[in-house]
């Protein structure tokens, strides 16, 4: 039972952390909340025995890519959104909501086929990275692991010759 | 396989592409000569043209018949042209006119007077095309081509608020002739189904059987297209509009033939190529004649510009005609015809009547003008002759046509005919109110006093209609005798499926 | 004679018209009229000729047939350009051409006025065409040849009314009498058209193959008394009543009173008005066939006669006194002819063409020396100035009130005992036993006093008592407010040879038809001889022996004997005791009746009203603009003016440059796909 | 986890798409529009990893991984066309960015 209540608490807490990401007025905070939202959602992971992506998550995106967004902010120095306008146009919120919860419900209805209910003890050396690493490197991920590879570098030169200034 | 029909389509053509390039001064002799040219070339046609022989089926029905030349092989499309009586009158008519407008125009047009040459000449290719193209796709490709003259006509050298007159008649005529496409399409197709190649020739496309519903959908897409174009009583009012801003030369050509082409369409595609809708949907659309009949004379009443006045009369005038069109008897039908050169003459005659006194006085208002008849002698007598002709008073060629149509109609729809005999009170009291204002009456207006009487090129454009006028009303014997084979052939046509319907009506079954 | 030559008759004429039109104003008053006389003449010879050939052929040659060329000729429809000169069209011919020859004689010398010098020569172009017109609907063989000349005279009366058009309302008048015509003519083609189709594959509109198709199969047209042809006959009817001025398109004839006189001698007397009477003696055996029919007909007769004659009592215009009694005289004719005493209604016609035609002549010769002074309170006293005219507006006035030996006695008592006479059930308007006969002698007796009262007024007023218009010269600058003319004087013998030729046929008129009562050996009866063979189909359905022989000479007696009095009084009003007029009338007729009579009882003012006023005004403020204008035109405009509008709201709100526009309207468009598939499955 | 079923974990994924979509169509920075997409890609993870779980295989958890580097490859990118939009008007504010207007 202790189970499940750590689940709820992580998962709201989560979903809280998302909230404030689109509320907060100035950027600075958003990025904070967003730090916050990616650990919440690493403990998800582990209560979900995907350990090595916990990790990842961590890694990735609390390490590489939110440190990427903090350095733009100082580089633009911005100061939060000017005062006056309203950050946002409530209109195409509410219009937001709708359509991704359409898509939502529409997804979780069409699975409805599934048994949903208990899912069993994961067996023991589940999500950890030796069984990760396996699918990958001899099973079938081998090729789509190249390509992402190189799909970073082709970003990386992308972003510098975006960013540069001209010379 | 003789080339005589091709040339005379052509030929304008050809001249209007040589008066397009010449310089302003020869322009206009030119594309007289060109008219003229082709009216020289067309008469042949007349002796040529045989009305004792003549098939029931296949290419007999046509003759001078210029071969199908394969266009878009493979569609079964191709590039053929052949007369009967009826289409070789109404060339004739085209033929005539032209060269007449061409000289009219020839004073009152002045800035640009090439162009205005070269599409007229397009303009009379374009129709003497559409009358002799035995190919729906050949005759929808002159159809639509006739649009384009005509509008930059109205467009370029009409009057004050041109553009929309224009771009009214364009729309209204282009939505109508889409409905068309889509029609021919459709048949097309259906003939496919059912012979097993593909061929747009009218004559193949007469035999295909088609289920009462599906019929009865495609002949209201040609009944619309072609209605815009006669103009029948709800789709009219682009006409006023269209001819008061039109240039004396293009309202003469758009009544004189372009409204005939109208009533062709009925006679050569909606009749014949749907004998069954014809036969049930006969009675609404010549009530729907008679009311135009009606109306355009009422309203014609109510106008005091007189090219408004006459415009109305042609919606007035064309009613009869479609009255007599759908009598679907030898009468009826015969009148119909001959009354479509009855109102090619006389309305063109009245328009170009009009453009002398807008020349002179460069008013339309009725109210301007009075007491012709003292100033211009000769004018009223040639205006008093013509609206007599387009009154109907027998002895002129009016009363021929419009006696022969409502005697054929009153047989098929008495009703109909009893309200569009109505037409004749009405006819000569807005005709008579607007001759009594021009030409009789004191002379009161200082300008009419001066104004000159016709000069002797008005005289020569005037007398070749005039001289018509009188002979077609004492002597109608040998234009009918050419019109009257061609005119049972096509109720062979149309009366022959309906036979198959005298058991109780198979709606909807594949016959 | 040989038949071809009746196609000269109508040539003549035509003939005329072209010479004038191309001498235009070269030809002089003098000129023109004598080609126009020397036509007519020539064509009254032949038609002489024509005439003394069936006479003298005794029944052998019943007529004499030419045939032009085939006009049209379209299914069913064989029409020919060919004339006809049976013995009815012969006397026809001869009344148009005899009378229309005098008549274009006199208008030589009535054209003088030097205002009009160059245009006599249209006038006289017109009068010829006129008789060509005439001519052509007499003499032709078929309906649509009938009709063409049908029209024609509408259109020469259209002309000739309006000859002065300069006048605004003379042309108004002018269109009115045409667009009235127009209106028969619209009943007319409607009965031609419907008897066409009845006869369905023997359909022909010839006269003579239509009698002998009738005849022998009545039962084409639904037998006799059938609805059908009844339908037909009054159709062709009312082609007749706009034609010949009766209830209900009589309006125009009194207004055709604009043109010159000589025009409404020829043509509102004597000739085009009459074409009604013809057209029904031509189709007797049609009408026959329809008791309804012929009952409608006469009781139609009968009020126009005795409507029109209330009219004329009271009218001071000479020339609308004599339009209103023309419209009276035909009332009588068709009075004659719907009981179906053709020969009387024939006969009628005849002498009411000799004395109507002397009668307006007459009036001419007095208005020209008057100088265009129509207005009978300012004549009187001419017969001391004109003593032609005089005596031969007298004869014609005797003629007219039927005073015993005098044409009119003849034919109009025919007609009145025919009536009386008449078999109830061959007009069966309100069902055969209905005594529809002897009221409608009532009528006719009642009209006939009037007609000799409204008649010897205008006689008295004109020649008779002390002249008021403008004093002789000795006079006339003493009251100043006379005209300052010369005193009326006779007119040029080129006017007065006609009047006395028309006076002596006004006398000798009753000759050709003395009635059976009168010792005349074979002389009596003459015209009924004569017309027998046209009138021979029609004579199977006529009887008259609704009263004994006995009756015919006291009631002949009693109406000799009104009229006798209805001269009196005039003549005791407007000689005797001149007095003041418009005192004695008060108290003689009750104010209303004066007024109303005066006024013709307000018919234009209610045509004008009921029928004109609503179709002007309907059509241009209703139908033009609105229907026209608002609505066909409204829904194209408005479909047009939707459409622009429908793209700028698109362009406003989804194509506004922000990306996340764009994203919504993907994701919406992907959420729409995804919810389908998955709810859809 | 095995009381808790897939329901949740999937509602918590459907929950944080959707804030995140909200955020990126209604916000007028551009930086955090970019941070909501990072938000709805993180909802597409867990998804992945909670139906990975519920089956017993391992393969979502690849799927995750690609996709954070899908979503490194993306912040990258992103950031960069943020900083040319800032050198071109000096503000992030997208409501300036209509040039694409019809």
């Amino acid at each position: 039972m202790l189970h499940a209540v750590i689940f709820y608490f992580f998962a709201i807490m989560t979903i809280l952390a998302g909230l404030a990401v689109v509320t907060r007025r100035s950027p600075i905070a958003a990025a904070i909340a967003l730090v916050v939202t990616f650990f919440f959602q690493a403990s998800l992971y582990v209560l979900l025995d995907a350990h090595f992506v916990a990790v990842a998550q961590i890694l990735v995106y609390a390490g590489a890519i939110m440190v990427l967004f903090i350095f733009v902010m100082m580089l633009l120095n911005l100061r939060g959104s000017d005062p006056g306008t309203l950050p946002h146009i409530p209109g195409r919120a509410l219009a937001g909501l709708a359509v991704a919860g359409l898509v939502g419900t529409g997804l979780v209805v069409s699975l409805e086929g599934l048994r949903m209910m208990d899912m069993g003890p994961a067996p023991d050396d589940f999500g950890t990275i030796e069984q990760v690493g396996a699918l990958i490197f001899n099973g079938t991920y081998l090729l789509p692991f190249e390509v992402a590879s190189v799909l970073l570098t082709v970003a990386m030169v992308g972003a510098v010759v975006l960013a540069k200034r001209e010379v | 396989m003789n080339h005589l029909l091709s040339l005379v389509t052509f030929l304008p053509l050809i001249g209007a592409l040589v008066v397009f390039v010449s310089p302003k001064g020869t322009a206009k002799w030119l594309a007289l000569a060109v008219s003229l040219l082709t009216f020289v070339v067309s008469v042949p046609l007349w002796f040529l043209y045989d009305p004792a022989a003549h098939g029931l089926a296949g290419w007999e029905t046509f003759q001078l018949v210029d071969g199908p030349y394969p266009w878009i092989a493979d569609l079964g499309i191709s590039y053929t042209v052949g007369i009967d009586g009826i289409s070789l009158l109404l060339v004739l008519l085209t033929t005539l006119l032209t060269p007449l407008v061409i000289y009219s125009s020839m004073s009152s047009i002045h800035k640009k007077v090439g162009q205005y040459m070269g599409f007229m000449l397009i303009l009379e290719t374009a129709m003497l095309g559409s009358f002799v193209a035995l190919d729906t796709f050949l005759f929808y490709v002159f159809w639509e081509l006739m649009l384009i003259p005509m509008y930059f006509i109205i467009g370029v050298w009409g009057g004050p608020n041109r553009v929309y007159a224009a771009l009214k008649f364009f729309i209204y005529t282009l939505v109508g002739s889409l409905l068309m496409l889509i029609a021919i399409v459709a048949l097309y197709v259906f003939h496919f189904q059912q012979f097993g190649f593909w061929s747009a020739s009218i004559l193949d496309l007469y035999n295909v059987a088609l289920p009462f519903r599906t019929e009865a959908l495609l002949f209201a897409a040609f009944v619309l297209a072609f209605a815009i174009k006669v103009p029948m009583f709800p789709l009219h009012t682009w006409l006023p509009d269209a001819h008061v801003q039109a240039p004396t030369g293009g309202s003469v050509i758009l009544a004189g033939v372009m409204l005939k082409l109208g009533t062709y369409g009925f006679l050569r595609f909606a009749m014949p190529l749907f004998p069954q809708a014809t036969h049930e949907y006969g009675g609404v659309i010549a009530g729907l004649a008679a009311i135009g009949i009606v109306y355009g004379a009422l309203v014609a009443m109510a106008q005091d510009d007189m090219k408004k006045l006459v415009a109305y009369s042609s919606v007035s005038h064309m009613g009869v005609i479609m009255l007599g069109l759908f009598a679907l008897n030898t009468e009826g039908v015969s009148g119909s015809v001959y009354q479509m050169l009855n109102h090619g003459l006389s309305t063109g005659a009245l328009f170009l009547l009009v453009g002398i006194i807008y020349e002179r006085r460069h008013t339309r208002e009725i109210a301007e003008y009075g007491g012709l008849a003292t100033s211009m002698p000769k004018y009223s007598f040639v205006l008093l002759v013509v609206a007599f002709s387009s009154i109907g008073l027998p002895g002129l060629n009016g009363f021929i046509g419009e006696a022969l149509s409502l005697l054929g109609a009153f047989h098929t729809h008495p009703v109909a005919t009893v309200v569009g005999t109505s037409g004749v009170i009405f006819g000569a009291v807005y005709m008579l109110w607007m001759v009594q204002r021009v030409v009789f009456g004191p002379l009161t207006i200082e300008a009419n006093k001066t104004m000159p009487d016709l000069t002797g090129r008005e005289i020569a454009y005037l007398a070749p209609i005039l001289v018509l006028i009188v002979v077609m009303g004492v002597a109608p014997g040998p234009i009918l005798a050419k019109l009257e084979p061609s005119v049972d052939r096509l109720l062979v046509q149309v009366n022959s499926q309906v036979d198959l319907l005298a058991q109780p009506d198979v709606a909807g079954g594949q016959r | 004679m040989n038949p071809a030559l009746l196609s000269l008759v109508p040539l003549f004429p035509l003939l005329g018209v072209i010479v004038i039109a191309l001498l235009n104003r070269r030809a002089s008053r003098l000129v023109a009229g004598g080609i126009a006389t020397a036509m007519v003449g020539l064509s009254a010879l032949v038609s002489f000729w024509t005439l003394w050939t069936l006479v003298s052929s005794h029944g052998q040659t019943p007529m004499l047939y030419t045939r032009l060329y085939q006009w049209i000729s379209v299914g069913h429809l064989h029409v020919d350009i060919a004339f006809l000169a049976d013995p009815l069209s012969a006397v026809m011919m001869c009344v148009v051409t005899g009378v229309g020859a005098l008549i274009h004689l006199y208008s030589i010398g009535y054209m003088d006025d030097p205002a009009d010098a160059d245009s006599t020569w249209r006038f006289f172009a017109y009068m010829n065409l006129f008789v060509f017109a005439m001519l052509l609907l007499v003499m032709g063989d078929n309906f649509l040849l009938m009709f063409v000349g049908w029209e024609g005279v509408g259109l020469c009366s259209y002309l000739l009314i309006g000859f002065w058009y300069t006048n605004t309302d003379f042309a108004k008048a002018g269109k009115k009498a045409f667009i009235a015509n127009r209106v028969g003519d619209f009943s007319f083609l409607l009965g031609v058209f419907m008897l066409f189709w009845a006869l369905g594959d023997q359909a022909t509109l010839t006269f003579a193959q239509l009698q002998d198709t009738l005849v022998a199969q009545p039962q084409l047209v639904g037998g006799s008394g059938g609805t059908l042809v009844t339908a037909i006959a009054l159709l062709l009817f009312g082609g007749a009543t706009g034609k010949s001025a009766q209830i209900p398109l009589f309006v125009w004839l009194p207004d055709a009173m604009a043109g010159p006189t000589p025009v409404s001698a020829l043509i509102h007397a004597a000739t085009m008005v009459t074409s009604g009477i013809y057209m029904i003696c031509r189709l007797n055996f049609l009408f026959v066939m329809s008791p309804v029919a012929m009952g409608v007909i006469a009781t139609i007769g009968a009020l126009t006669a005795f409507f029109a004659a209330t009219v004329a009592l009271t009218q001071t215009d000479i020339k609308k006194v004599l339009a209103y009694s023309t419209v009276s005289q035909l009332g009588y004719m068709f009075l004659g002819v719907g009981v179906g005493a053709f020969t009387a209604g024939t006969f009628h016609l005849i002498t009411h063409a000799f004395f109507k035609a002397l009668l307006f002549l007459g009036a001419g010769a007095v208005i020209h020396s008057l100088h265009h002074q129509q207005d009978m309170r300012h004549m009187g006293g001419l017969l001391k100035y004109m003593k032609i005219t005089g005596v031969t507006m007298i004869v014609a006035w005797l003629a007219i009130i039927g005073f015993p030996g005098f044409s009119g006695f003849f034919s109009k008592d025919e007609i009145l005992w025919l009536t009386f006479s008449a078999n109830p059930a061959q007009i069966a308007l309100f069902g055969p036993e209905f005594p529809l006969p002897k009221i409608l002698w009532i009528i006719g007796a009642v009209t006939a006093v009037l007609t000799a009262f409204y008649m010897s007024r205008l006689i008295f007023l004109t020649f008779f008592g002390d002249y008021r218009g403008g004093h002789s010269d000795a006079d006339a600058a003493a009251d100043g407010h006379g005209h300052g003319h010369a005193p009326p004087h006779e007119v040029s013998p080129l006017m007065w040879v006609p009047l006395a030729a028309l006076a002596l046929l006004a006398m000798g008129g009753g000759l050709i038809n003395l009635p059976h009562w009168l010792p005349s050996g074979e002389m009596s009866g003459g015209l009924h001889h004569f017309l027998a063979p046209v009138f021979a189909n029609s004579a199977p359905y006529l009887s008259f022996d609704g009263a004994d022989e006995s009756l015919e000479m006291p009631i002949m007696g009693i109406t000799l004997v009104m009229v006798f009095i209805a001269v009196m009084v005039p003549w005791f009003l407007y000689l005797k005791k001149p007095g003041d007029l418009d005192e004695t009338r008060r108290e003689l007729v009750p104010d209303l009746l004066y007024r109303g009579s005066l006024n013709k009882w307000w018919i234009d003012e209610l045509y004008q009203a009921a029928i004109i006023g609503p179709i002007l005004v309907g059509s241009r403020h209703f139908l033009w603009a609105i229907v026209d204008a608002q609505l066909i035109d409204g829904a194209v405009n408005g479909v047009a003016s939707a459409m622009s509008g429908l793209s700028s709201g698109y362009s406003r709100f989804i194509q506004d440059g922000r990306v996340q526009t764009y994203a919504l309207v993907l994701a919406a468009g992907a959420a729409v796909l995804v919810f389908a598939f998955a709810v859809g499955g | 986890m095995d009381q808790v079923g897939l329901y949740p974990v999937l509602f918590t994924s459907v929950a944080l798409f959707m804030i995140g979509a909200a955020g990126v169509l209604s916000r007028r920075n551009a930086l955090i529009v970019l941070m909501c997409i990072e938000l709805m890609l993180n909802s597409v993870n867990l998804a992945f990893v909670g139906f990975a779980r519920h089956l017993g295989q391992a393969d979502g958890h690849v799927f995750a991984i690609f996709v954070m580097a899908v979503a490194a490859a993306e912040a990258a990118v992103g950031l960069a066309l943020v900083i040319l939009l800032f050198r071109h008007k000096a503000s992030v504010d997208l409501e300036n960015f209509t040039m694409l207007k019809g």
